[in-house]
């Protein structure tokens, strides 16, 4: 059970919902991907066009819980005004805090994000932020109240992967609230290492909605989160430098 | 009367004094949006009862898919 | 479908049968693991003493693939005489050839093992050789007619995973039969990422049996397959060196 | 007679006259054994035919746990 | 030539003047490696004793910059107090910011070391912050004027090496003033691609005074940076997934 | 000292001749490379065309030593066949056996590189197999009676380094000739890691013929194999998984 | 007097009246040294002419090995 | 007489009679290179006292860049 602020989740995938091929393929996707918790962005509307389908009244939205991003905010201020818009709608008090600091590699402002992060607990909001993954920063978003923390694996959509598994273990060992690996996963293997390090939760939208086939990608990634859990929960044999044989020795010498 | 509507210079007809009659005018009362006026943020039941004055900045936001 | 020669398999997962804590937690695992094909050791029986149970004695064979292998082999010959012995229980006619070269490493003697294979299928044998990951290697071991190649990821109960995933994905390029990752494989990530390359199926011992919970572990691994074959078939994104969005630029500087 | 069974030199009882009757003396009759005699590897049916004589090298292999 | 501030450097190389096995070891490993800038802490004095040897006195601090380090401090404000005794001493008017967030981990604390940074700054310092390999940090402590930015490699002592060239390849792509890889370098190897990366220059202590040799290791140090920065003025060959012949395919079949 | 056979050298990198800008551009690289040992393919000679130049011819042939590969060979036979074409130039006795088994990843073949070994080794030829980093094939090279192996750290060309530092490890732990990492170094780093493992020799082309300036990537690959040589010899420190602090702790809490 | 050094508390012998005498009867004179009296750091030139109060917190720190 | 050389059929003018001639021919008389004659191998010395004969296979080598 995941369990972020009041709320728990038997699911450990937290699913973006951006840049699918089709809506039918985005909620088959959702559907078998098996995640309650679904990112969205807030945008302004174009109201002056016929009104586009949107994916979000496609949904039913008393079975998942959205996580709206501040996604386009470059300071704090930005970021508190987007997470008020997004809970003022009724449906959700969570907020996944992401302030930009860089354009290029889309990486976080690690100094807003904790001004935002701070303010948004006061606020009463249930506060995820998305996090580079240095770790005295994830300790203070801890101690300002954040109720989980969301350190990258690598770059946003660049699906590297998880570059520097030490820091994230650093990052988990201290933890006090559940950690989510947010931003970079490309693969299934790269979802089941980021459990088998210990991390509470993988937050991924590229890798399922830019693969060929988004629908079995999505599966993909859930078996290999709960594969990547049960494996951490069972303890990884330890590595070893030199070989050890899995036959014995003994009778060997046959005749 | 004249507004700021999501950044455009919009002349209301008449018959438009609520925010409520804005959304029913764009056809988006059924909508999942957020109207913000002079940075002041509406809750869904705030929409009937606010009135709409000239010279107002409106913002009509909403979910859109994201990471 | 995993197919090798005449037989069809619904599992990729490839287990053997060492090392366990006992043959309790071992049922339970190979059931848990949804394996069809178990290896096994050939040994000098210990005739001598009071019977010991004996694994095999307890599993239903009509269930289950034997694939004995010829460890303690260190010539073909020595490897043949092993594989007829196996045969003649009348259990099983395939073959795992293992003729380990070097016992600091257990990596094997590509010479031998190539000798070893050429003559066993002459013989008429499924054979699946246990290779290194030399790509040419593996190549002639096809030639030779072998079943399966089985290149390692790493030495042998080392759990040290793929350390050369370009040398395997070679390997899988230039495959005609199935690839069996076999050897070095510790954790669900490990086995995710040997199919995502593309991988037939994979063989794990150690990986399970010297897990903390070998049951929890063991289900970790079929479902960490899974995953990677689907991902594998859903076709990963690509990896990017800079960032990517996922949620739109438009309607951004909001107000 | 004398007999080298699994590298040891035992001496078998008058009653042991085939290999069948051998496996029965170790009481490993019902177990998956494989027999090779003087390098020559039988089938199980021909360990009732198959009989011993002084001398023979006799290997008794079975299948145990391995990767 | 390597320009902090309004100072000029032939090398590359910051040496760290801590746990050596011999002052004589350590001063013939300075020479060796041609060093100009050395590291300090700062420590209250144990006057109580018969005075111990110190490293200072025997060396001519004529020849060498001292890039005192703020070592002990866990807020700015000790930073900066740490950084004015230094100075006091009339031989130094470098400092080396570091200001540690977690004692297990020794990474430092991003808020409190641009706190200290920004003040230092404005005192006239020359400042050279330890940081993280986050990339914005980096840009902030920029902006706040340090003289050069020092992220680590991997955590102080470790010895791991470049646990993310990506993150130092952005820190160096956007950087205005020097970017020093300080903190975890192990090998030549490592010191090398630092400076492949584009680092213009590295800042180490145990990778020598913990080598077996540290004379010896001092004077690969020395060589592997050098060849690093040639390495990366010269233009490394692009990776590719395939082979290609470096013998010519004209004429190959001969006869 | 390098020694190969009754020869001995003081320079570890051995330099290929293939693929340079032009013949000024690869004397000036030969030259600051302080490379002993240079190789050469054998090539039908296009006589029937106004005679171009040829780098030998521009060599002082007594300051080097040829090293001939037998590039092109995909059998023992054409190698054997090379390697006298080349000795009846009665320029040198030294071969690189090279028998590629795959086109596209110009990988060697284990079974015709060691057959093409043993047959020279007879012949009176000073020996030197490229082979892949198979571990056992390496140590039959040995036993062949080959003067150095030659393991691959990629593929030919392809510049990315040492893949499998374990394998390499392996087999220069267990040789009893000089071990020579050939193919696949792209960078100084690259280069320096080999001879950190303890590597003998370093042959290397298209890092320094495809730099932007080969030669100073010539001079950076010299240095770099020097300072990995030294750090090999000086014991490098040991890799911990957590930090150690350089300053020390005494008299830390001032005030 | 009485002054707190380097955190231990001290009797001072009474011709120790200036920072330089502090420094000259430790023989620290010629070291190099900084030297903080509540808080204040003083400059070298300042350990002849600072006279030494009694309660005052004394700091003596100087440059060690580190990295 | 007619030679097959370096894989071309060529007819050699009557003066070219040891393979020396040949070399002196091409203008290759100072360079490095191998020559082989019906899979026979020659060293240099050899190459005065070689004579051609018709059908004769010759193969010219020398040393070209190589990794």
């Amino acid at each position: 059970m995941l369990k972020i602020g009041s709320l728990s989740f038997q699911s450990r995938l937290l699913l973006g919902t951006g840049k699918y091929p089709s809506y039918e393929i985005q909620k088959a996707a959702v559907e078998i991907s098996e995640a309650e918790i679904l990112t969205f962005a807030v945008r302004r509307m174009n109201i002056f066009e016929p009104s586009q389908p949107n994916f979000l009244e496609q949904l039913d939205t008393t079975k998942y819980t959205l996580l709206p991003n501040t996604a386009g905010a470059k300071t704090a201020a930005e970021a508190v005004r987007i997470a008020k818009l997004a809970k003022a709608s009724g449906l959700c008090d969570m907020i996944k805090v992401e302030v930009i600091g860089c354009d290029k590699t889309l990486l976080p402002d690690p100094v807003e994000t904790l001004k935002a992060t701070e303010e948004l607990v006061k606020e009463g909001f249930i506060v995820l932020p998305y996090t580079s993954d240095d770790v005295v920063l994830a300790r203070k978003l801890q101690e300002a109240g954040c109720h989980a923390v969301m350190p990258g694996a690598s770059p946003i959509g660049s699906g590297q992967g998880i570059i520097n598994p030490v820091n994230l273990r650093f990052i988990i060992e201290q933890a006090t609230v559940p950690v989510i690996v947010d931003a970079g996963i490309g693969s299934p293997a790269d979802a089941a290492f980021a459990m088998e390090l210990g991390a509470d939760g993988v937050l991924l939208n590229t890798a399922v909605s830019a693969a060929k086939d988004p629908v079995k990608m999505a599966k993909a990634m859930s078996l290999a989160i709960e594969a990547g859990l049960l494996g951490f929960e069972a303890g990884r044999m330890e590595k070893k430098r030199y070989a050890t044989a899995s036959s014995p020795k003994e009778g060997m010498s046959i005749g | 009367m004249k507004v700021l509507l999501n950044g455009e210079s919009i002349q209301l007809a008449e018959e438009i004094v609520t925010v409520a009659d804005l959304l029913t005018h764009y056809e988006i009362q059924e909508k999942v949006v957020v109207v913000e006026i002079n940075g002041e943020i509406l809750t869904r039941v705030e929409h009937q009862s606010t009135r709409l004055a000239d010279k107002d900045r409106i913002e009509i936001v909403h979910f859109v898919g994201g990471g």
